[in-house]
């Protein structure tokens, strides 16, 4: 269903939904980030985009698996931890972060089920806003197959009409969200539907970023392993892992036994976020090391992105919120890597 | 006034001339207003090279590249890489020059003189300026710095969008190089720890209240030990993998391999990484502050190396990076080393 | 019933020659000093690396202790002269990040300073007993 | 995973009474790779012994924990065992829960729980420990000696009879030291030269010493059984060989200095010999003094010297030589006259110290043994002895006693009044240390037999007046003033560290205490070895001390020093510092901080010297990627010693 809802009443919705738990962008010291809210009143959606994609909530950078003991005589105790969550909303999505969970779902879904992943993902709803105006400048998601209104993976979207959102409703979840706050909302006009068309006609042309034939760049990538490219793309990487894991589709973890304690034996089973930019992310206790260097590590992450991660899913692993981009330290830019590729040898 | 053509003529020459395998300086970065690193090898690309308030970036870093680069060459190219460096850099160079890790014939030193100015902090033009879309940013002869807008020029004295540790600059233009460009201006901070006043004025509670909300921040994605040019272990003391592993490595020697912290990014284990690093760069840090820029979470870990920069100099009467000979700071000791604090 | 009063753990790195032997003499002579400490006897007081400080405190001690030989005294002639100033910036840093200053502490004790190192160790434990236990830095468990 | 077994000893009651042993056992026991915990009453008994040794056997354990006294005294006894087990000694190691433990607290539980904590970081660092051999070392079987006063010469003579080759260097043209300037000893008063110059005549014919007079140690390179030794051998213008002391040079010598063996009292010329019986028997020129050595200068000691004995020519030489092990003996000296200017020494002639008066009573010395005023050669009928002038003064001058200086002031006034039997002596004292053989009854028969009027007090002002020197003072003990027109006064001045000692101290890495003499590596139990092995300490270089002790002193360091040169080969703890070269940068902050200088850079890594590392492991501390550690004792063993502390 389509509905308007004027700003001044939004708080009043968050309100209404305090059985759920909230979450939406919170601004300190100028950076925005997710995080669970309390307070209804401070709830602002007017910002840019945040750091880290709402990928921290779904999927948190430390998990607990397991926690193990040997405190009675009787051998080692296991026990497993399961996240219990609540209902949840995720507000202020935008939607190349909602379109990156739908990756992470086939990453997480699939013949096997990620059951720490999917139980904070059933009970998420996200409430999506569109990009009026891009939220950076490195937006590029018209090159992959995203755009500022994209509604993939939400369950409500919402568009910036000056005093009021537009609420356009996509799933169950969403309706439900909705209808739990019926009085709020309002059914549009036909200027607010008029003014929704020409926003969103309007907000594609902001985007000013974009690799071209896009198409012809995963077929490439599979003649170019051995690409001198990579070195050269690479010279000014300084090997951190920002890119990775402020990407919102990016999914790869690690799993530690942190042990509290040797005698009696306790501790836990964690799952971290892991980096493939890390020169220890493929080390072999052998001392081996299949990607020793920085082009072959910048070689991974493009490959993955745009040839293996398309091969097996039909989707580019990007979604192109630009975060990589803005925040690489040493201005390595993924769109011209990617032009660069497109043009190799030509 | 360092001018532009002038270093780009210094580079061409070396070039040309094949006396360095290549040169490190500043290219225009597709990323809005901040530059990039560029290495450029033929004489013809010095065209893409800058110079203005915002080449930022500490190019020694790639010095520690190079060096791994050629350790794993078989017939390595033994000339200099071309390095251009501002004071602070050089001070860099001075540190890596003193822990060998680097011989002086293995640069050529490019220097460049903030004069009285230095570089600009991204955060403080953000605020400034708000969304307007910054096009140039360049220096003018009396040390101002002129922002170019689509509304125009905007003239500025330099100190009001200099970066906070060009403020607290003790070497504004490099104290070792090649060739300088620009004027040997000399410039001293009235205090150049300042800036720790306003940390170091709150009480106990406050000051670790503050930290743990900084450091709780921190992801560990270790940009800040990456972009640092001291940070050039193989293997970080605090890795739990073994990354320097070669053939002859001894099982023993992975079996020594300790846990100092957990890879779990909560509090406890973020601050032994902070606090090991920091110790780790006492006496080393020469307040080139990359770490904190590169920081995605504006964790303002340049005042945990700031601190003991103003420790080594007030108990110690150590500098960092100014001469290569002397004994690094807590390899060396003097006689009258304050002992108030022991029992 | 009372509630117990909180015991601080204290972990105290003692250099062989001369803090472990006075730590010795304190027993020689039967001196007593609350047990809240477990002494790590190594070589030299030059050989405390911060790691081990910090090591400490992420473990959950609640206070640290370093002894060494007074200066001049060095079995290793001048170790300890490296430890006074790695300790003192170690120190440093601790207390700006807020850390209470009376959980880290350095010492000279003499092989023949048994009394010495008897008062430092009470003091050590009256002065932490107020704070309660260090949490700043502790691993949560 | 490493089988280890644990001991705990209930020492009688020393441990037992205030730890729960069994509980310890019990909780060790289930400590991971413990496979045997036992306690025992006495483990350093041989049952207890055998105990372990059993246990190592059947249970084919890997290493072995045992919780009782300090280290410092049952390490080495667990080790053997250990060792005749069948394991290395290295798998052996002491949780002390003696000492730090059950001797110091009294709450059981609290004192249990700390002793489990303190035997599982024990058990947690033996897991680790490398199984390791003594480093062995070859052994260069000769010895320097530094110094040739009565305690070198003694040290010296001892080892070359046991069959050493010694290398005995002395800086002055003679060796005799301050002893052969003495006339007679307290408290027999046999004549010092009497019995000093035999030993010196044995060392000069000895076919194993070879001695190096006007010489000074340069530089010392090397470590225990394999000492480099550089020696300045200085000019003397001389050839002994050809000299045959006829003395004609001194009487054409047109120069006169001040005689140092009579510190000042008589004068010497530019060439000469130093006394009559000096060792070696030969001349100096010395080159400060003497007007040039072209003969237009001057030259005509060498025109009348018949066997051409002089030489312009001659050079300083530097002479390697290598030794196993040193002896430093260099002796003292005396407080200078400048720091004393309240007793006016230095002022008025008549004022002199211990040393001057000795010459003044000897045989040999300016006045023939008769005992005259400088001044005016008249003879003193009132003679102020005054003691602790310099010592015991933390104010103002040297806080320690100087030992000595009652014994040798009685025995100053006693040969004055042998020398002058209407004289009168008086002693200001603090008051009389005369511990040691016979030493008592020498003081009181001063005091009865030669009637000397002790007073105890300090002085207070000291001038001339009409020829005389006036003392004022007070004596403490009836309370009265005291006024004496003295004669002569006579100061017992405080020993110090002879002069250029602290620079030696320094090129042989040896520590000095706080008033600068040579400190030993322990106060009691090793009071003849220096920290640094392979150098030992004799005479007074070491502290103030007396003939008789200087003598044991420097036998007791030739004893030591023998122990080492008797070796084929030497051992060295094999717990040493270990680099890692994957890790390490070449930074050579290491290299900074090592007090042995053991590490050096090769091909741009660190390399440590095994024989030359002690294992103080401040280059582990200091290196920022742990590439350096120390064997058994490494960051890891440490890492898991604090975990286990802190019960984790």
């Amino acid at each position: 269903m389509e509905k308007v809802l004027a700003k001044k009443s939004f708080p009043q919705w968050v309100k209404i939904l305090s059985s759920y738990k909230i979450f939406a962008p919170v601004e300190k010291e100028n950076l925005w980030n997710y995080e669970l809210i309390e307070n209804p009143e401070k709830v602002n959606l007017d910002y840019l985009n945040t750091v880290l994609s709402p990928k921290k909530i779904i999927f948190p950078q430390r998990e607990i698996y397991l926690e193990f003991s040997a405190e009675n005589e009787d051998g080692l105790k296991v026990e497993e931890v399961l996240p219990d969550e609540k209902p949840s909303v995720i507000f202020g999505v935008r939607p190349c972060d909602a379109k990156s969970l739908t990756l992470t779902d086939k990453v997480f879904g699939g013949d096997f089920e990620d059951i720490y992943y999917w139980s904070r993902r059933k009970q998420m709803a996200l409430v999506g806003l569109s990009c009026s105006t891009p939220p950076s400048p490195n937006c590029f998601c018209l090159t992959v197959d995203g755009s500022p209104f994209s509604k993939d993976g939400l369950d409500v979207i919402m568009t910036d009409l000056g005093d009021k959102y537009f609420i356009e409703t996509l799933t169950k979840k969403g309706e439900q969200l909705v209808s739990t706050a019926k009085a709020l909302f309002k059914t549009p006009t036909e200027k607010d539907k008029k003014d929704l068309l020409k926003i969103q006609q309007e907000a594609k042309k902001l985007i000013k970023r974009q690799v071209e034939s896009i198409k012809k760049i995963p077929p490439k990538l599979k003649e170019m392993f051995d690409a001198s490219l990579w070195d050269e793309e690479s010279m000014s990487c300084i090997r951190c892992g920002i890119c990775t894991y402020l990407c919102p589709t990016c999914h790869c973890f690690d799993i530690n036994d942190e042990v509290d304690s040797h005698s009696p034996l306790k501790g836990k089973r964690i799952r971290t976020w892991d980096n493939c930019q890390f020169p220890d992310f493929t080390m072999h206790s052998s001392g081996h090391n299949p990607r020793p260097d920085k082009a072959s590590r910048l070689r991974q992450r493009i490959m993955h992105k745009f040839q293996y991660f398309v091969e097996r899913y039909k989707n580019y692993q990007c979604t192109g919120c630009g975060r990589c981009i803005s925040q690489c330290p040493v201005g390595i830019d993924i769109i011209e890597v990617l032009d660069k590729v497109r043009d190799y040898g030509a | 006034m360092v001018n532009l053509e002038d270093l780009k003529k210094e580079a061409s020459a070396v070039l040309k001339d094949e006396k360095v395998k290549y040169v490190i300086g500043y290219q225009k970065s597709s990323n809005g207003l901040m530059p990039a690193p560029v290495f450029i090898n033929k004489p013809e690309d010095v065209e893409k090279l800058i110079w203005n308030p915002t080449c930022i970036h500490n190019l020694t870093r790639f010095l520690t590249d190079e060096r791994q680069r050629k350790i794993k060459e078989k017939h390595p190219d033994e000339r200099p890489v071309g390095l251009i460096v501002k004071g602070c850099d050089s001070r860099a160079l001075v540190v890596l020059l003193q822990e060998k890790l680097i011989s002086r014939e293995d640069v050529y030193i490019i220097g460049v003189s903030c004069e009285n100015a230095g570089v600009v902090d991204e955060k403080k033009l953000a605020k400034k300026f708000k969304d307007k879309k910054i096009e140039r940013i360049e220096f003018d002869e009396k040390d101002n710095i002129v922002v170019t807008t689509k509304d125009g020029k905007t003239k500025m004295a330099a100190s009001e969008i200099l970066a906070e540790r060009c403020l607290e600059c003790k070497a504004n233009f490099p104290v070792i190089y090649d060739v300088l460009l620009g004027e040997k201006t000399k410039r001293q901070p009235e205090n150049p720890f300042q800036s720790l006043e306003k940390i170091e004025s709150l009480s106990e509670k406050e000051r670790w209240d503050f930290w743990k909300e900084q450091l709780s921040k921190c992801i560990r994605c270790y940009a800040c030990r990456s972009v640092c040019p001291m940070c050039y272990c193989d293997e970080c003391v605090v890795d739990t993998i073994n990354f320097a592993v070669t053939a002859d490595t001894t099982a023993e020697e992975k079996a020594q391999k300790i846990k100092w912290l957990e890879k779990s990014p909560v509090l406890s284990e973020n601050f032994v990484y902070h606090f090991i690093r920091a110790i780790h760069l006492a006496g080393r840090c020469i307040d080139c502050a990359e770490c904190e820029r590169v920081c995605p979470l504006d964790i303002p870990i340049r005042f945990l190396n700031k601190k003991l920069e103003k420790a080594a100099k007030e108990l110690f009467d150590y500098d960092a990076g100014f001469d290569p000979d002397h004994p690094s700071l807590v390899a060396s000791f003097r006689d009258e080393d304050p002992e108030d604090f022991i029992r | 019933m009372m509630a117990e009063e909180f015991e601080p753990k204290i972990v105290a790195f003692l250099c062989k020659w001369c803090s472990s032997a006075g730590s010795d003499l304190a027993g020689v002579s039967r001196m007593q000093y609350p047990p809240n400490v477990v002494p790590i006897q190594v070589m030299c007081s030059g050989s405390v690396s911060p790691l081990y400080i910090l090591s400490a405190f992420n473990k959950g001690a609640d206070g640290v202790l370093v002894s060494g030989c007074h200066p001049g005294d060095c079995h290793y002639i001048k170790g300890n002269y490296y430890a006074r100033r790695r300790i003192a910036l170690v120190k440093q840093l601790l207390e700006y990040i807020g850390l209470e200053p009376q959980r880290f502490q350095m010492s000279w004790v003499s092989a023949a300073e048994g009394t010495k190192y008897t008062e430092i160790i009470k003091d050590f434990v009256q002065e932490l007993k107020p704070l309660g236990p260090q949490t700043k830095l502790r691993r949560a468990q | 995973m490493k089988r280890t077994g644990v001991f705990i000893c209930h020492c009688g009651i020393n441990i037992a009474g205030t730890v729960d042993v069994k509980k310890t056992a019990k909780d060790l026991s289930k400590h991971p790779g413990v496979v045997h915990s036992e306690e025992y009453v006495y483990m350093c008994s041989d049952p207890g012994q055998n105990l372990i040794i059993d246990a190592i056997k059947e249970k084919k354990l890997d290493n072995v924990v045992v919780a009782c006294c300090s280290p410092t005294l049952h390490e080495t006894t667990f080790r053997n065992t250990a060792k005749s087990a069948g394991i290395n000694t290295f798998q052996c190691e002491i949780a002390n829960i003696r000492e730090q433990c059950s001797w110091v607290h009294k709450d059981m539980d609290k004192a249990t729980e700390k002793a489990i904590k303190i035997t599982k970081s024990a058990v947690e660092r033996v897991r680790r420990n490398e199984s390791l051999e003594p480093i062995s070392i070859p052994v260069t079987r000769r010895a320097l000696v530094i110094g040739g006063g009565i305690a070198g010469i003694q040290s010296a003579l001892d080892m070359a009879n046991s069959g050493f080759e010694v290398i005995l260097v002395e800086r002055s043209p003679s060796i005799g030291g301050h002893m052969i300037q003495l006339s007679e000893t307290f408290p027999t008063l046999d004549c010092s030269q009497c019995i000093l110059t035999p030993k010196m005549v044995e060392v000069s014919k000895h076919p194993k010493i070879k001695l190096m007079t006007y010489s000074e140690v340069q530089d010392i390179s090397g470590y225990v059984g394999n000492f480099k030794v550089k020696i300045l051998k200085k000019p003397t213008y001389v050839d002994p060989d050809k000299c045959t002391l006829c003395d004609e040079c001194t009487k054409v010598c047109p120069v006169v200095v001040s005689n140092e063996f009579d510190i000042g009292l008589t004068g010497r010329r530019a060439i000469y010999i130093p006394f009559p019986q000096a060792i070696p028997a030969t001349y100096t020129l010395d080159i400060k003094n003497c007007p040039g050595l072209l003969p237009i200068a001057c030259g005509k000691c060498a025109d009348v010297c018949e066997p051409e004995a002089i030489d312009y020519d001659m050079k300083p030489e530097i002479i390697e030589e290598e030794v196993g092990a040193i002896i430093v003996a260099t002796g003292y000296d005396l407080y200078d006259k400048e720091n004393l200017a309240e007793y006016g020494y230095g002022k008025y002639a008549d004022v002199l110290d211990g040393l001057q008066f000795e010459r003044l009573c000897s045989a040999s010395g300016p006045t023939m043994g008769k005992v005259l005023r400088p001044s005016d050669h008249k003879e003193p009928k009132e003679v102020v002895f005054i003691q602790c002038a310099g010592s015991r003064d933390p104010e103002l001058h040297c806080a320690y006693c100087s030992k000595i200086c009652c014994m040798y002031t009685a025995k100053h006034a006693m040969l004055y009044k042998h020398h002058v039997h209407d004289g009168q002596a008086y002693i200001f004292y603090i008051d009389i240390r005369s511990g040691g053989k016979g030493y008592e009854e020498f003081v009181q028969r001063a005091v009865e037999e030669d009637s000397v009027l002790y007073l105890r007090g300090k002085v207070s002002k000291i001038f001339e007046e009409k020829g005389k020197i006036k003392v004022w003072g007070v004596d403490t003990l009836t309370g009265k003033d005291i006024e004496i027109d003295a004669d002569m006064v006579v100061l017992a001045t405080a020993m110090r560290p002879s002069k250029g000692a602290e620079e030696l101290a320094k090129k042989l890495k040896i520590a000095m205490d706080k008033d600068g003499f040579l400190a030993e590596a322990h106060p009691k139990l090793r009071p003849v070895e220096s920290v640094t092995s392979g150098l030992f300490l004799a005479g007074a270089a070491q502290a103030p001390k007396d003939i008789p002790e200087a003598v044991a002193q420097a036998s007791g360091a030739a004893a030591k020093a023998i122990a080492i040169l008797s070796q084929e080969r030497l051992f060295h703890a094999p717990t040493v510092a270990k680099v890692n070269l994957n890790l390490c940068t070449g930074c050579e902050m290491c290299v900074h901080v090592c007090p042995y200088d053991a590490i050096s850079l090769k091909d741009g890594k660190a390399e440590v010297n095994e024989v030359l590392c002690e294992g103080c492991g401040t280059c582990s501390a200091t290196c920022l990627r742990a590439a350096i550690q120390v064997k058994n004792l490494t960051p890891l063993q440490v890492h898991e010693m604090i975990r286990t502390s802190l019960g984790g």
